[in-house]
């Protein structure tokens, strides 16, 4: 406990939390997991109302990891609640204890409480549907998997609840699995993960080789007993993992199909918290990319082309939620973005305010397909914000806090570390970081515009109308939070949050950076906003009398570029090729072999001993004279063997 | 009569009962089957109660004098490792007899005999410390396991009965000479016997692979497989279960007895090899499994590669993967057992295995379709199910030895994910169209009661496997010792 | 010359006591079948000369002999009371008698002839020692007369049913029985040539003992004319022999080879032709040819004998010679032994797959377990010698029960057993398809049958005494040969039955008989100890 | 004569040698044409030449009592038994040789091979001096030259025709091999009247042979 | 006269029988050519049993003459039925039993 933690510049005490309500943080992740349980015995029992033990399981959570929360607030520390046992074999002990700390709490809220509110839209969301108790049932799983993931203070325990998101995520997506491709994105996005996954096994292999433990205090504190090799591999492997969970290039591709699954999902995990998971790794590892330079100037520049990337995709989606997916997978390139020019505690930032703004969105979203009777082609909507006020204002807040308007939240934790990767000497990194924001911010307008603005173009039949409370509470919760949340939190560069998440960091010494003056982030400040206000006025004046029920015209990239953006670069296309394709023809080789060469082997020598069987048999003639005939040659053979070579 | 004597007979007094006493009806029969199962798993478990885990060697022996020509005994005794698995035997039998009840209509009390003597015989074969008692009960496997396969199996039961019976046959044999060697060597078939003797490494190399013909089979290790996916195919569901549950472990478990210890020079030498078959194994089954049509085929072959990882962590050689080695011999037969049983409840409602069959039955069976997907994510290795406790750490302990291998075994993972979560999305996702489909009924009371345990036990050793860890690792440290790295290679500290 | 210079014998009437009872029964049902029904005629008078003879025996001293004679003739007028018309009953509970006095008297012999007081087990020669009462011939009697016991059971209703159950039969059985233990037993060359002759010529005959079947016709004729043709090698290599050494005693030529060699290569020369003219007998490839059609073309009743005791004389005459007479030669004939050995093994296996007709596949086994037993022969020791001699009984035991379920299928079909007459046999007669099963898993060798422990013996005096390579050709044999023992167990288990399904037809008599010899091979399966003790003591030679 | 002797393969011209090659020859011949001429009663009488040549023989080698067995019980009783069986069939012509030519070469060149490995084994050191009976025999001049003791002073001890030094032997040392040849001749008689009596309903005696006949003899059937 | 040639002689009768045994079809020729091999073994006992001054051989050749009778019988009783049933001494007609 004397130790420092860490071995971080403004150092944490470890304590082990035996009484207080710290002794109870197990129950955080325990409750929704008995919340799942008991809404899957109970369902045929109580029907639709065992969702509500589900919501109560979540609210009850977040009550918890409040108490937590302000336990912490109160007494900065990094606490540990030992558990028994998971697995102790041969050397290698890995125990349930949960880590408490500072970064714990930040992710414990935002998870927590997007959770609780989401729980809460889902009530009317989902309303009628004909397995809600088990939708209720699978936010529950999906709370305690992130949450163990979460307060895990070990790497495999934050492994057990990495992959356990993966599976609720894979059941949440494919929910409405009687759709095809439906089931086909679930499946999508867990394979994809395990590919990841691959890359965290190795990672902790080489981790417990090296340290002879998987307990995260212990990996933090002796860090710098790496090679510098093996840091860089391990940093590689890590960002493997992560770039899964987080939807980085090049394993991005699930996370867009995964909006087939209900919309409260997307936001939650989809926007708001699984897929920060990767953020949350290699933040609470900073320590150890510190130590690989180059593993985070990588790790760098697939944040900014993620960015990029995704953007650019997004520009010419017309799926109401698909472009909230490449907004979502823009915007984590963000927050990888920090991570690399180590500006983690930016990354954690705007993984908060990315929650509340995106979650916000994905809400409304929902909310306006709900209205719409689950249409999600933007070109079908527009001029909603007069039948959906309440949705269109929030809406709104959210538009503004994710371009980067001031004072939105958005527009701090981006700018952040937008300015951070300047300041680090990232300047390549920071000039597409610029032209993602300024791509946001013009693709997120074109989505608001042609939502909400302009005249309706809804089809005949429809007819929207305001969500119920239940829908709308959440939203306007999260477009508060949107709003200021930025400024409540981080301002200015060494807010609160950065202060209070300084103990767990690394502090960044050795990438270049040289401490510029103030007046260098007093430049870039509007630029920033510059380049938000121009995306936003780009998409305003080029939407401006476009006859938005063309198809052919309606868009404003058009011409091969158009055709390529709006076929996401080909990116699925390929990986088909190259994986399906080839995976099944290499799985149809090798079944030719096995049944041809291997069993072929097996038959082939029963059908050779049958033939032979035929051959040798012929001698059997039949004929007494033939048999004389061998008995004689036999007889000289062994006559002669005996006379001639055994003398 | 020790304990263990106890479990064996009890089985065989069952068998015995069922051929002698002709007037059971049905319902006797099934008493009396499922009584001397039940009966038999009190006994191990009484036998674990009289376990002292903290002992890596032998113990609980019982001896008597067999045949004094030659020396040999009739011996048992237990280590943690075949306490480990003659629990798992004794577990699945009730639940295999169970299942079956309603799908063997013909001559069940055959059916139930030739499984009590199945059993017993493998109690015996992880019981035995007599190496001739033991080459016995383990050829003498074969015989009930062929009779099942042949009688109460599927159209094609008589080519892979033969199959099974011969591949397995070939492999034993060629064992019995190198134990025959062995005893002119050692005068005595007791195992403490043969592992004073001294032997050179020309006389190790062939021993070693005339033990290995017989467990590679057994195993199954690639490419002498094939016989696997044909026998699970046209088993019956109980037979299925029993072949993957228990009887692919007889060859783990003789590795870990036999060829280890006694071969120690050779085992050292080909340890790498059979990593590398192992690794072959691994992703050569889960990729095979992929292109599978029927879907006890695309399982037969998953146990190809769940198989494969049991090799890979036993000849790692270090009491991590070693130890996880026998675990994951338990989880695969536990999860995979499971997943036969319900494929055996599928097949029985719908007479086809053929995964293009079905479809959107997510919808039909939701129970069925939950307790699937739960077996599947333990045999993927989902952490928090047994599966993950058992593999990650032979990955773990393998990537100390072998880090090449231990990577690519990893892509297993991938691949195994993808077979199954695939077999999975066809049956039960999508739209459930056909009639056939729509009208497939749900579990029923008792299947429900067949299949609970083994997903409790499921769950229970993915949160909390400590119990069996602790039974199983001072067995192997022994047995790592025997076989020359004793000095028991400590993971971790330095950095490579 | 005055006749005081001829040596007056004394003859050692216990040395070959079951033969003598064996023979003169076997006169006595000659009699029995020229009385035409009044049979008492000629077994009260048989009955009352060896009751007599029993007690005189008895009073002499020789209680168990006494007892035995008399018991046994009086069975025999029993049975003329019990069935006064019925010749053939009385000519076979009279065989069986026989065959059942002799198995007393060979027990008798070895635990009072040849063991003394203090238990330890003295072979025994007679005659000049031209007859050796050793371990091995102990053990060939037994195993021949309990063949006996057993075969004529079973051939009974299935001689009856055939209309072969002529007067002859019995006491020609009887006789090559003689035949052959007195081949076990036979320590010259003038022996061993007369005492093969017994038997061959009575096999001869017995194989064409169905007339009217023109197979069976062609099976003797083959088998006389190869037979004759072996003998005939046989002789010349026995001149040979004589010609080196200048004796025909066989333990005088293993001395003599022993010693010197006048001419190495006459000795050469003759072991060579013994070699074949011996393996001819037992039937090792290539002198095998006769076996198929021999034991596919005769009764199924005279094959199993042939099958089972055929193979006991046999082997006794080649451990006999080349153990006693060409111990000095081992370099020499162990090799070529081995060879054939391995070519039988692997020949049998592989041409049995491809049969059709059962007892057709049985003559393959035999081959191939001839080689089986050849490897415990070529080991030259004594582990070797019990090695063979648990073989050949096991194997005696586990033919006839094969043979036994072969003759029940066999008597309803009137033909021959092939593998579709057998389909779904489990169903139709689950007894008798166990029955089978047994034999057959003994014959492949799977654990807890008498089979399983017989290789296992084989092979391990084999690997004992370095024949590895032999050993694995025989691993490799077993695993083509459980092949086809297997198909013939799935074509009776595996399958349903068709709608001409056999009913094989049995009485109760051949009922317990096969059940006896099953429960016995699976006996000897798991507790072998008894018998293997047995072998170890009986591995004994007069040398 | 003459000319074997100077050939010094130790052939000199005494009565034992004369009665050889005329037996010898006479022997050989006859074996010959019993296996070359297709008649069967010529071939049969040659085999009668056959025995009694080599009953001469026997007289050469000192065996007058074999000799005479040889004659009366071959040549009387055997051939008579032969011949009757011919007469019996009613099969004097006889053109069954083996047609095919490459196996006529064959059995030839396995006979000839026969005949070399026999010359081979005896050829020197069994046709030294040393090996000319009786005391008149020259010391062995090599290691592997065989000594021939002659049977005089064996007879010397007896009758000098071998019978009872036959005899004497024969129920002595040879009883349990004499007391066999009972039970074989035994064999032998029932054997025969078993195979050759002829029995009732003969006329449908093929019952078997014809079901035999409709089924397959060959498997055309796998499992 | 050197014993050797009696040997060379007799050895030569065999291989003739031998050879008759192979190339003749005709049963009862086949037969005697078995007797011939006989005869000529017993040459060489009888040449032997001079050789070493014994009486063995000569007592074989006794009982191998009784052997030879005692075949004789049994095989010309195979050869009556044999023709009786087939109509034909040739020994390539019986061939029911093969392969």
């Amino acid at each position: 406990m004397s130790t420092s933690a860490y071995g971080m510049t403004v150092a944490n005490t470890v304590v082990t939390a035996s009484d207080g309500v710290l002794a109870l943080a197990w129950l955080i992740p325990t409750i929704p997991l008995i919340g799942f349980v008991a809404v899957l015995l109970a369902t045929k029992r109580l029907g639709d109302k065992s969702a509500g033990i589900s919501i109560g399981a979540a609210a009850l959570t977040f009550g918890v990891a409040l108490a937590v929360a302000a336990e912490v607030l109160r007494n900065p520390a990094t606490y540990i609640r030992e558990l028994p046992t998971w697995i102790s074999v041969g050397g290698f002990d890995v125990r349930f204890d949960l880590l408490i700390d500072q970064l714990t709490v930040v992710m414990l809220l935002v998870v927590t409480g997007v959770g609780l509110l989401i729980h809460l839209y889902s009530v009317g969301y989902m309303h009628g549907d004909s397995r809600y108790p088990r939708y209720f049932a699978y936010l529950n799983l999906f709370l305690a998997s992130m949450l163990v993931l979460i307060l895990g203070s070990n790497l495999l325990t934050l492994f057990l609840g990495w992959e356990l998101v993966g599976l609720s995520s894979y059941l949440l997506i494919g929910f409405w699995f009687e759709r095809a491709n439906y089931a086909s994105a679930a499946k999508k996005a867990f394979i994809t993960n395990r590919v990841g996954d691959v890359a965290f096994m190795v990672a902790m292999f080489v981790t417990f080789i090296t340290f002879g433990t998987l307990d995260l205090l212990a990996i933090i504190d002796n860090a710098e007993i790496l090679a510098s090799t093996t840091a860089f591999v391990l940093v590689l492997l890590f960002m493997a993992a992560a770039a899964a969970k987080s939807a980085q290039i090049p394993l991005y591709v699930w996370l867009p199909d995964a909006m087939a699954g209900p919309t409260p999902v997307s936001a939650l995990i989809h926007a708001a918290t699984m897929v920060t998971a990767g953020v949350y790794l290699t933040v609470r590892l900073s320590s150890l990319l510190v130590l690989a330079p180059n593993a985070m100037l990588i790790i760098a520049w697939i944040g900014a082309l993620t960015a990029l990337f995704a953007a650019l995709i997004a520009v010419r989606q017309d799926d109401i939620k698909k472009i909230l997916a490449y907004s979502t997978v823009s915007q984590l390139g963000f927050m990888f973005i920090g991570v690399g020019v180590g500006a983690f505690r930016e990354a954690i930032f705007h993984l908060v305010t990315h929650a509340f703004f995106k979650g916000l969105l994905f809400l409304a979203a929902g909310s306006v397909m709900h209205a719409m009777a689950n249409r999600t082609n933007i070109y079908e909507m527009g001029g909603l914000r007069r039948a959906m006020p309440i949705t269109f204002a929030t809406s709104a807040i959210g538009w503004l806090a994710i371009s980067g308007i001031p004072p939105f939240a958005g527009f701090f934790s981006k700018d952040q570390i937008l300015t951070e990767a300047y300041l680090h000497g990232f300047g390549g990194v920071y000039v597409i970081g610029v032209i993602a924001a300024i791509l946001t911010a013009y693709y997120m307008t074109r989505w608001f515009v042609l939502v909400f603005l302009g005249t309706p173009r809804w089809p005949d039949g429809v007819d929207p109308h305001e969500s119920p409370r239940s829908m709308t509470a959440p939203l306007m919760i999260l477009a508060a939070a949107s709003a200021i949340g930025g400024l409540a939190l981080n301002p200015v560069h060494t807010g609160p949050l950065y202060r209070f998440l300084a103990p767990v960091v690394a502090p960044i010494t050795d990438l270049g950076y040289t401490p510029v003056g103030p007046w260098t982030e007093v430049i870039l400040i509007p630029l920033a906003i510059v380049a938000a206000v121009a995306g936003i006025l780009i998409a305003v004046f080029t939407l401006r009398g476009r006859n938005l029920n063309d198809p052919a015209t309606r868009e404003i990239v058009r011409g091969p570029v158009g055709r390529v953006l709006e076929n996401k670069f080909y990116v699925d296309e390929a990986y088909a090729a190259v994986f399906v394709t080839g995976g099944s023809r290499l799985g149809r080789a090798l079944q030719v072999i096995d049944t041809r060469v291997l069993d072929g082997v097996v038959n082939g020598a029963g059908t050779v001993t049958t033939k032979m069987a035929g051959y040798v048999r012929g001698a059997q003639t039949g004929l007494v004279r033939n048999y004389v005939y061998v008995l004689v040659a036999g007889m000289l053979v062994i006559t002669a063997y005996m006379m001639i070579l055994a003398r | 009569m020790g304990m263990i004597t106890v479990t064996i007979l009890l089985p065989v007094i069952g068998a015995v009962l069922l051929a002698v006493v002709r007037s059971l009806t049905v319902k006797q029969v099934q008493t009396v089957a499922f009584g001397a199962t039940v009966a038999a798993f009190v006994a191990s478990l009484v036998l674990l109660s009289q376990f002292d885990r903290t002992n890596p060697n032998l113990q609980l022996t019982e001896a008597a004098n067999w045949i004094p020509a030659v020396n040999a005994q009739i011996a048992f005794a237990v280590d943690g490792i075949s306490l480990a698995l003659i629990l798992l035997t004794t577990f699945l039998t009730p639940l295999v007899l169970l299942a079956s009840t309603s799908s063997i209509t013909d001559r069940f009390r055959g059916y139930a005999a030739a499984f009590l003597l199945l059993e017993a015989a493998v109690i015996a074969v992880f019981a035995a410390t007599d190496i001739l008692l033991f080459a016995v009960v383990f050829e003498l496997t074969i015989v009930p396991m062929y009779l099942i396969i042949g009688i109460w199996g599927g159209a094609n039961r008589r080519y892979a009965a033969v199959k099974f019976f011969l591949y397995t046959l070939a492999g034993g044999l060629a064992m019995l000479v190198a134990i025959v060697y062995l005893y002119t060597k050692a005068g005595s078939f007791a195992y403490a016997d043969m592992l004073q003797l001294d032997l050179t490494l020309s006389e190790q190399r062939w021993l070693f692979f005339a033990f290995l013909a017989a467990f590679a089979v057994k195993i199954p290790i690639w490419p002498v497989h094939t016989w696997l996916p044909d026998a699970h195919t046209e088993a019956p569901t109980g037979g299925s279960v029993f072949l993957a549950g228990v009887l692919l472990k007889l060859g783990a478990f003789g590795v870990l007895r036999y060829l280890l210890p006694l071969f120690a020079d050779a085992t050292r030498l080909y340890a790498p090899w059979l990593v590398g078959f192992a690794v072959v194994g691994i992703l050569y089954g889960a990729i095979v499994a992929l292109m599978q049509s029927d879907v006890k085929k695309l399982v037969a072959y998953s146990s190809v590669s769940h198989m494969g990882f049991v090799v890979l962590g036993t000849f790692a050689l270090n009491t991590t993967a070693t130890s996880a080695s026998v675990v994951q011999m338990v989880n695969h037969g536990l999860s995979t057992g499971a997943l036969f049983l319900l494929i055996g409840f599928l097949y029985e409602r719908r007479h086809t295995r053929q995964i293009a069959a079905f479809g959107g039955l997510g919808a039909a069976v939701p129970v069925l379709a939950g307790f699937w997907l739960i077996v599947s994510l333990s045999s993927l290795a989902l952490p928090g199910l047994n599966g993950f406790v058992g593999e990650f750490p032979i990955l773990m302990g393998t990537f100390a030895s072998y880090p090449t291998a231990a990577v690519l075994a990893s892509f297993g993972a991938v691949l195994a994910a993808l077979y199954l979560l695939w077999a999975y999305q066809r049956i039960f996702h999508g739209p459930l169209v056909s009639d056939e489909n729509r009208a497939t009924p749900d579990m029923t009371r008792r299947e429900i009661g067949i299949i609970t345990p083994l997903v409790a036990l499921i769950i229970a050793i993915g949160i909390y496997p400590s119990p069996l860890f602790n039974l199983v690792e001072p067995s192997v440290e022994r047995v790592l010792i025997e076989t020359g790295v004793g000095e028991t290679m400590t993971l971790g500290g330095g950095a490579r | 010359m005055n006749s005081s210079d001829i040596q007056i014998p004394d003859v050692i009437w216990s040395a070959f006591a079951p033969e003598l009872l064996v023979t003169a029964i076997a006169l006595a049902l000659l009699l029995v079948a020229i009385t035409r029904g009044q049979t008492l005629r000629v077994t009260g008078p048989v009955a009352a000369l060896g009751v007599g003879t029993g007690i005189a025996l008895i009073v002499a001293g020789s209680a168990v002999a006494g007892v035995v004679t008399a018991v046994v003739t009086a069975s025999l007028a029993g049975a003329s009371v019990l069935y006064p018309r019925r010749a053939s009953i009385v000519q076979a509970v009279g065989a069986v008698g026989a065959a059942a006095g002799a198995l007393a008297l060979t027990v008798w012999q070895f635990t009072s002839v040849v063991t003394n007081d203090v238990g330890v087990f003295t072979p025994q020669g007679a005659f000049f020692d031209s007859l050796a009462n050793d371990g091995l011939a102990l053990f060939a009697r037994f195993t021949v007369y309990l063949v006996v016991l057993i075969v004529i059971p079973l051939g009974y209703g299935y001689m009856r049913d055939r209309e072969l159950n002529r007067a002859e039969v019995e006491p020609l059985v009887l006789f090559a029985a003689v035949g052959m233990v007195a081949l076990a037993t036979a320590n010259d060359f003038i022996t061993v040539f007369v005492a093969l002759e017994v038997f061959s010529l009575a096999l001869y005959v017995l194989a064409g003992s169905a007339r009217r079947d023109r197979r069976s016709q062609e099976a003797s004729l083959k088998y006389f004319i190869l037979g004759a043709v072996a003998s005939a090698i046989l002789l010349y290599g026995m001149a040979l022999i004589y010609v080196a050494t200048g004796t025909l005693a066989l333990p005088v030529i293993g001395d003599i080879l022993g010693i010197a060699v006048t001419n190495r290569t006459v000795a050469l020369f003759g072991i060579a032709l013994i070699t074949v003219g011996v393996t001819f007998k037992v039937a090792l490839v290539p002198f095998h040819l006769w076996v198929a059609d021999v034991y596919q073309g005769a009764p199924s009743n005279i094959t199993a004998f042939m099958a089972a005791a055929t193979k006991v004389a046999g082997f006794a005459l080649l451990l006999r010679i080349y153990l006693v007479a060409f111990p000095a030669f081992v370099d020499v004939w162990a090799p070529v032994l081995a060879v054939l050995a391995a070519a039988s093994m692997l020949y049998g296996a592989y041409v049995a797959v491809s049969q059709h007709d059962l007892v057709r596949m049985m003559a393959y086994s035999s081959i191939t377990h001839a080689g089986y037993v050849t490897i415990g022969v070529v080991a030259v020791t004594d582990t070797g010698l019990a090695s063979v001699m648990f073989y050949l009984f096991t194997y005696a035991l586990t033919t006839l029960l094969t043979f036994g379920a072969l003759i029940a299928i066999e008597r309803s079909r009137r033909g021959e057993v092939t593998l579709n007459t057998i389909v779904g046999l489990g169903r139709t007669d689950p007894w008798l398809a166990a029955m089978l099963s047994v034999g057959l898993l003994s014959l492949a060798g799977v654990p807890l049958t008498a089979g399983f422990i017989g290789k296992f013996m084989v092979f391990r005096a084999g690997i004992e005494s370095g024949w590895l390579w032999l050993v694995i050709i025989g691993v490799l044999s077993s695993v083509v040969a459980a092949y086809f023992y297997l198909r013939i167990a799935g074509m009776m288990f595996l399958n349903e039955p068709v709608n001409d399904a056999v009913r094989p037809a049995y009485g109760q008599v051949m009922r317990v008989v096969i059940s006896l010899a099953a429960v016995a091979v699976i006996v000897i399966g798991v507790l072998p100890s008894a018998i293997l003790d047995m072998a170890d003591t009986l591995a004994v030679m007069l040398r | 004569m003459t000319v074997l002797t100077q050939g010094g393969i130790g052939l000199t011209a005494t009565p034992e040698t004369v009665l050889f090659i005329v037996f010898g020859v006479l022997a050989l011949g006859s074996a010959l044409a019993v296996i070359m001429l297709r008649n069967v009663v010529h071939a049969a009488l040659m085999l009668v030449v056959n025995l009694l040549a080599i009953a001469g023989l026997f007289l050469g080698l000192q065996s007058a009592f074999l000799s005479i067995i040889q004659v009366l019980v071959y040549g009387g009783a055997i051939m008579v038994l032969f011949l009757f069986v011919i007469m019996l069939l009613g099969v004097n012509r006889d053109d069954l040789l083996v047609t095919d030519r490459s196996t006529r070469i064959l059995a030839f060149a396995g006979a000839a091979v026969l005949s070399a490995a026999i010359l081979f084994t005896f050829i020197g050191p069994y046709t030294s001096a040393a090996s000319i009976c009786g005391p008149e025999a020259a010391a062995p001049t090599a290691v592997t030259d065989v000594r021939c003791y002659g049977l005089e002073q064996a007879y010397d001890r007896t009758d000098g025709a071998g019978a009872a030094f036959l005899g004497g032997t024969l129920f002595t040392r040879y009883t349990y091999a004499f007391e066999l040849s009972a039970v074989l001749l035994t064999v032998a008689t029932i054997g025969a009247v078993l195979l050759a009596r002829r029995r009732d309903r003969d006329a449908s005696d093929d019952d078997i042979d014809d079901i035999a006949e409709t089924l397959p003899s060959d498997d055309t059937q796998e499992v | 006269m050197p014993i050797g040639y009696y040997f060379i002689l007799s050895g030569l009768l065999f291989s003739v029988g031998l050879l008759g045994v192979m190339i003749r079809r005709n049963a009862i020729v086949l037969f005697m050519c078995v007797e011939l091999m006989l005869n000529a073994v017993n040459v060489t006992l009888a040449a032997a049993a001079r050789m070493w001054m014994g009486p063995d051989g000569q007592v074989f050749v006794f009982f191998v003459i009784v052997v030879a009778a005692a075949e004789v019988v049994v095989g010309l009783a195979l050869i009556v039925n044999l023709y009786f049933r087939r109509g034909t001494l040739d020994i390539d007609i019986p061939s029911l039993l093969r392969r």
